[in-house]
């Protein structure tokens, strides 16, 4: 599965750029994230409850990023797996300079695999979307907060 | 495929169901019929910490005819609509559409209110409420509120519904006179989810013209769908062949289908079109008017 | 019908022998079995199509309350050895996945806990960390060079390879005025699943090293050989036992002898008795299924329509591990590769190769449905392109019926058959020139309305040699090879002291009514009512007659057990003869057996009541003739002659009896939804003398839905990535009451000369012939070429599409 | 150790009192606890219909209830279907006389689902016998001789 799409901030890229990176905002803005810790150098471990209504599991994953390129472009996988199933994804991530902020545009290509991947078909794609709109309504709001 | 764990409440009020969510809150999962919650519980995709079984709560099983309206209490079984003479003669829609939901087993436990608050994009109770423009009543600890349909299906799996809050009653307008309704959809097989339906409201003025129509969509996105366009392509025409067509086309792109094993998202819109042209169509001939 | 002078009980509506206890639900089933102590088992399995097992950690699933210990893969690799398999590839095939998984669904590690739900609770717990592999689920891409390999010991994705080639086939298509080719068929993945899934107890006596292993595998008993050489035991430790009642298998449960050895392995790792009861999903994602199949088919045809040769590229999806009986869906039908015609060339170029899908085996039908799709489809295409009439075209190609006995150029021996008869019946039944006028009306409408003709041949009783085929035939010269033949089943018949009949099947029946239709045999030879016999239905490997063959599949049942029974009652009746002869002082050919009583024939007066003569014959046995064994009981083996192991040339005799199959199917296609909707369904059958044409009619009746839900609902669909999108009901789509059309079932009866009763078997039936008669049928409609199913709707809509594009 | 909850109900005409866990399915308690193991599972997601029973005189699945929820309920399973040991209900005997079962695993649950549509529609069409078991699957039977059973059983019950 590819998601890909803009998002757009009313602040300054590298404002953004630290907010994305910063681990005390992701483990706050990340939809369902209950735990994240840095285990490394741009490496996390994160406890994720994903899904929808009643329909939710706890993935335990790591995240980690790379190739990054301040304030302009990261790179960052992610892998989780519980009880549903799992998940794993590569995404680029772009911030460019807009008129008014910053634009982040994203490309992930996301594998999800097990039980998850075989009831929950229709409805990935769209939870997925979902779920990233939320991550990027959250920064957004951290980033305003922080203002 | 045995469920996990989990506590297990029976309240035998409202009020009692009501103060176990406030305390529970996200933790806690309402069964009512079960027939959608507790294949997810088999299955393992669903682990409420606390179940709140309201099925003790028999005063909200009825069905009954209000001055302009038919009110449902939620934890009415489906079985009940397919036979109530009050359904038949107030919503009829609900009546056609209720023997096309699984098989009987399933509507003798399933509840109306249920597949509501479940709010599967595929099923056909949340789309014939949607064009039926029904009001949700919601109750919390202390106080109650309405939600109209429209504002009632939120995404995916998804309502307007707080943790704390239980639907506890739909209500749905008597339609107009001169009003022909329909349902149509498109299984693989009889019982299953639709991979597209349609539910088709339309009101016939004097003149023969279109008056009122109101077209939901179901299986082509992550809720119900109304085709707000189509209907505007509608509003306030003769019924034609053309029109009729030129309506499906509309809606059509209205639809925001996903892929899965029955039908990829191209599929699906293109049997929006289809069906809504024949949902329009049968409601059309209810009234007496063949395209 | 045939055997005239025993015809008996032979050819009635008998009612079951199984109803009442299956009515009143006090049949026995897997489930229903218990024992002291017991444990039950949940299965952890892979959510990775293809990866690297780096680690599995129970230590917090162990820590669980109720959980008596867990298997993981070390044990197995340490406990047991891989599976013999059916090809000489060095293929490492254990229960659980050893060092990497190669499927979605594939065992991981068990848990045993005081229950199911606490079993689940654990194995939630066990931690396994997996390191994802490239995936490759196609089985012809699989064989390109560089696909994702999965068994690096085997250094490629072919499982196995061979190159048949009978007759002169350069020469036919040297002939040919017409060369016809089907392209890319693709044959889906698809299952009958039955309902009840597959269900196990294992207990190990430590003490006599004894395993004992309840389960509802319905044989072939090779698999008991195979499961105990896995558990490195003696055959004589291992004890199979089957309950009375089984749910359904159409084949499937032949492939559950993987879990015999699994559980085995966690009841003797953990020590107490262990419960594995497969659910729906497990069912869906793991146990087997038919094998899907890429093929390209060319035939060689005269302009007249006259078939001279085929060829055939065959790729079969053997899944994550090439288990036995695999690769037999390629050569089941090795005997009947031709079908039901004439033509004597023949090139088979035969692949099974491994992908990253869930195993595959026997599923009513086997290898038949894939054959006679590719091959249907051949004659379809070749009848539009030569412009003939696609009946017209199978009537010039039918073997003729005064060529039977008819040895085939690859060496099956067809028994009997009218086909020619058989397909008049079928195109009379359909009223076929109305049906085409009916064509000519709906296109001219504009209505998609098609007619599907297919025949087939209708294989019974495997012999046991065929899946040798698979085998290089410098292998098989060898002097340490061990040659394998034949199809034996026995049959033991015994009369107690009072008189009273038993007659032990050993087939584990699964909905056959086996129980019945032997009673009605073992009565028409003893004189009796079938309720006068009972039927020991159970298995016990300790006190069963058994041997390889032994089981029900393959259709065996009315062809060789049915023999052998009749032979084994004769016995006793010339038994009784003899006895009852001797105490009268009459020759015992004079005698009637009847009624329960055996008498002087035209003398019924003169005579003795069974009960008296069972009575000799055990209280008494000085006054038997004289060396005559005392008792009153029989055992016969019966096997064909015809079954030999495959000839240098590849040749084989694969099954020892062959039934024919005509059908002629009419659907309406929705032009807008691409909903198939059958109008009409007529079948013939010809499989010889009719035992209880109540019980045949109930199996082409279901024979035909599961051909016909794999045609249009039912398939085992896989992502790309490997990932399994069937786990459920809600997507696999098994056809209800509501999608079930009705037939017109009809037969011919043309009796085998091989068999003591003249029958065939047919449970198999239309599962062979439904996928490729809706193919056909839904192709005339479009005037498009159908290569692939299901014929979902979506699918069926994009042809439409093309169609009308293209006109 | 998980909490359990008392129950009191009636099963087959006959009053049972036991303890359970919350998530108990009532299938189990039916097949474990009550030892009454006729009702099968087949599918545990509802789909099927193989472990259907009566529950308060309606047809219902029991791999979609707890057991905790039939408190106080009436329920009827396969095995109180025949009046009395070595004695078929008509519409048992209806099935043994169409061949309306092979394997006979989802015989139990056919039978309370014809048994419940028979009750609501004493003389129902062949496509109301279709509409009304299209929610229990059978493997073996292609259907036919189901309808022609139930179809049998109307008659059979009608002339009663």
């Amino acid at each position: 599965m590819t998601l890909d799409g803009t998002y757009e901030f009313p602040a300054p890229r590298a404002k953004v750029w630290a907010a994305l990176l910063d681990p005390a905002v992701l483990g706050r803005t990340l939809p369902g994230c209950d735990k994240l810790e840095a285990i490394g150098p741009g490496e996390y471990r994160a406890i994720v409850k994903v899904g929808v209504a009643a329909v939710k599991g706890t993935f335990e994953g790591k995240v980690k990023l790379a190739d990054l390129e301040p304030p302009t472009r990261y790179r960052m996988s992610l892998e989780g797996s519980g009880g549903p199933g799992f998940v794993r994804g590569e995404a680029s991530l772009e911030l460019a300079d807009v008129p008014g902020g910053t634009r982040v545009s994203y490309r992930a290509d996301v594998q999800v695999g097990g039980l998850i991947a075989g009831v929950g078909q229709r409805m990935l794609g769209g939870v997925a979307r979902m779920m990233l709109e939320q991550f990027f309504t959250r920064i957004a709001t951290e980033i305003g907060a922080a203002a | 495929m045995k469920p996990a764990p989990f506590e297990y409440v029976r309240p035998r009020s409202l009020a009692e169901a009501l103060e176990v969510l406030r305390q529970h809150g996200d933790e806690a999962k309402c069964l009512a019929g079960g027939q959608s919650l507790v294949p997810l519980m088999n299955l393992r995709l669903s682990k409420p910490g606390v179940v709140v079984d309201l099925n003790a709560l028999k005063d909200l099983a009825y069905v009954r005819a209000e001055d302009g309206s038919v009110s449902i209490g939620a934890l009415t079984r489906q079985r009940v609509l397919e036979t109530s003479p009050v359904i038949r003669q107030r919503a009829p829609l609900l009546a056609e559409v209720t023997p096309l939901i699984g098989h009987p087993p399933i509507r003798a436990r399933g509840t109306f209110g249920g597949s509501l608050a479940h709010a599967d994009p595929a099923a056909e109770y949340p789309a014939v409420v949607l064009a039926l423009e029904g009001r949700m009543r919601a109750a919390r600890a202390g106080s109650e509120r309405e939600v109209p349909a429209e504002e009632f299906f939120v995404t995916y799996l998804t309502t307007a519904l707080e943790p704390v809050e239980i639907l506890t009653e739909v209500t749905v307008p008597v339609l107009p006179p001169h009003t022909g309704t329909a349902f149509v959809e498109l299984t693989r097989r009889h019982g299953d989810f639709a991979i597209v339906g349609v539910a088709a409201v339309v009101t016939l003025d004097e003149a023969g013209a279109i008056s009122r129509i109101r077209l939901a969509l179901c299986g082509v996105g992550p809720t119900p769908l109304r085709a707000r366009r189509a209907e505007a392509v509608l509003q306030g025409q003769r019924p034609s062949q053309a029109l009729v067509a030129e309506a499906g086309r509309v809606a059509m792109d209205e639809a925001d289908p996903a892929d899965d094993l029955h039908g990829s998202a191209e599929y699906r819109r293109e049997m929006t079109a289809v069906f809504a042209r024949r949902t329009l169509g049968r409601a059309l001939e209810r009234l007496g008017v063949r395209l | 019908m045939a055997t005239p002078q025993h015809s008996g009980w032979i050819g009635k509506r008998v009612k079951r022998l199984e109803d009442p206890r299956l009515l009143t639900g006090r049949g026995t089933f897997m489930d229903d079995v218990t024992l002291p102590n017991l444990h039950h088992a949940a299965i952890l399995r892979s959510p990775h199509a293809h990866a690297r097992i780096a680690r599995v950690d129970a230590s917090e699933a162990l820590r669980l309350p109720g959980i008596r210990g867990v298997l993981l893969p070390d044990d197995v690799a340490r406990m047991s050895r891989p599976f013999g398999v059916g090809t000489t590839v060095p293929v490492k095939y254990y229960p659980t996945a050893v060092g990497k998984v190669r499927f979605v669904g594939e065992p991981v590690a068990v848990v045993v806990a005081k229950s199911r739900y606490l079993a689940e609770d654990a194995a939630e717990l066990i931690r396994v960390e997996y390191e994802p592999l490239p995936v490759v689920t196609d089985p012809e891409r699989a064989t390109e060079p560089g696909a994702p390999l999965l068994h690096e010991e085997i250094g490629s994705n072919v499982a196995n390879h061979r190159l048949l080639q009978y007759g002169d086939i350069e020469r036919a298509f040297r002939e040919a005025d017409r060369i016809v080719r089907t392209g890319r068929l693709v044959f889906p993945k698809y299952s009958s699943t039955p309902m009840e899934g597959y269900g196990v107890i294992a207990s190990f006596d430590a003490a006599s090293a004894l395993l004992t292993v309840w389960s509802n595998f319905h044989g072939p008993f090779v698999m008991h050989p195979l499961v105990a050489r896995s558990l490195k035991l003696p055959e004589n430790k291992l004890r199979f036992i089957c309950p009375t009642d089984n749910g359904g298998s159409f084949g499937l449960k032949t492939s559950i002898f993987p879990y015999l050895a699994l559980i085995g392995l966690a009841a003797m790792k953990i020590g107490v008795p262990v419960k594995w009861i497969e659910d729906r999903q497990e069912h869906l994602l793991a146990s087997s299924s038919g094998t899907d199949r890429v093929s390209y088919l060319e035939g060689a045809f005269t302009k007249e329509g006259v078939l001279l040769g085929v060829r055939m590229k065959i790729y079969d999806n053997v899944g994550g591990y090439i288990r036995s009986p695999e690769p037999a869906c390629l050569y089941r039908p090795a005997g009947n590769y031709v079908g039901p015609y004439a033509f004597r060339h023949l090139e088979m170029d035969c692949h099974a190769v491994h992908t990253n899908k869930s195993l595959t085996g026997p599923n009513r039908g086997y290898g038949c449905q894939q054959l006679y799709f590719g091959l249907e489809r051949l004659m379809d295409l070749g009848a539009r392109e030569l412009g003939i009439d696609p009946a017209e075209l199978r009537r010039k190609n039918l073997i003729p019926t005064e060529a039977m006995p008819y040895t085939t150029p690859t060496g099956g021996i067809y028994d009997s058959g009218d086909y020619p008869q058989a397909l008049e019946k079928a195109l009379a039944l359909a009223n076929y020139p109305a049906l085409r006028e009916e064509q000519r009306r709906a296109r001219a409408a504009g209505r998609l309305f098609g007619i599907g003709v297919v025949c087939c041949v209708d294989p019974s009783v495997s012999n046991m040699g065929y899946v040798t085929v698979g085998i290089d035939p410098e292998v098989r010269k060898r002097s340490d090879y061990q040659a394998k033949s034949g199809a034996a089943e026995t049959a033991v018949v015994r009369v107690d002291p009072m008189g009273n009949v038993t007659a032990v099947i050993s087939t584990v029946p699964h909905g056959q009514g086996h129980e019945t239709t032997t009673a009605q045999i073992v009565a028409t030879e003893l004189g009796l009512d079938p309720e006068d016999v009972t039927v020991v239905a159970d298995f016990d490997s300790f006190t069963h007659i058994w041997s390889v063959a032994t089981g029900t599949y393959s259709s065996r049942f009315s062809s060789i057990t049915a023999s052998a029974f009749a032979m084994a009652a004769r016995q006793v009746r010339d038994k009784l003869c003899a006895v009852v002869g001797h105490h009268l002082g009459v020759l015992p050919e004079d005698l009637v057996v009847a009624g329960g009583r055996i008498f002087v024939g035209g003398d019924p007066d003169r005579g003795v009541p069974l009960k008296q003569a069972a009575g000799m014959a055990h209280w008494n046995p000085l006054a038997l003739p004289k060396g005559m064994e005392p008792g009153l009981q029989a055992m016969y083996t019966f096997h064909f002659p015809t079954a030999q192991p495959p000839d240098e040339q590849d040749r084989v005799d694969s099954s020892n009896t062959y039934g024919f199959i005509a059908e002629v199917v009419a659907v309406e296609v929705d032009p807008e939804t691409g909903k198939v909707e059958i109008k009409a369904y007529v079948t013939v059958h010809d499989a010889g003398t009719i035992i209880n044409p109540m019980i045949v009619e109930g199996q082409i009746y279901g024979g035909a839905l599961h051909g016909i839900g794999g045609a249009l609902y039912e398939e085992l669909a896989y992502g790309e990535d490997g990932q399994f999108l069937a786990r459920t009901f809600m997507d696999y789509l098994v056809p209800g009451a509501t999608e079930a059309p009705r037939l017109v079932i009809d037969h011919v009866v043309s009796p085998s000369p091989f068999t003591t009763l003249g029958s065939k078997g047919l449970g198999e039936s239309s599962a062979m012939t439904a996928p490729a008669a809706l193919a056909n049928a839904v192709a005339d409609a479009l005037g498009v070429h159908v290569d692939t199913l299901p014929l979902k709707p979506e699918r069926v809509w994009r042809w439409v599409r093309q169609a009308r594009g293209t006109r | 150790m998980a909490k359990r909850f008392e129950v009191s109900l009636t099963v087959n005409g006959r009053p049972v009192q036991a303890e359970v866990e919350a998530r108990k399915l009532l299938a189990d308690f039916i097949r474990e606890d009550l030892g009454l193991t006729g009702t099968h599972l087949a599918c545990e997601h509802g789909v099927c219909g193989a472990c259907t029973i009566l529950l308060d005189g309606e047809a219902v699945r029991s791999c979609l209830l707890f057991a905790v929820q039939a408190d106080g309920a009436e329920l009827m399973t396969v095995e109180g279907l025949t009046p009395e040991p070595g004695t078929l209900h008509p519409l048992q005997q209806a099935f043994r006389e169409h061949h309306g079962l092979q394997c006979g695993f989802c015989t139990p649950g056919v039978l309370m689902t014809a048994y419940a549509l028979l009750r609501q529609n004493p003389n129902p069409t062949e496509e109301e016998i279709r509409a009304g078991i299209a929610g229990s699957l059978c493997r073996c039977t292609g259907y036919e001789s189901i309808i022609r059973s139930v179809r049998g059983a109307a008659d059979a019950l009608g002339r009663r």
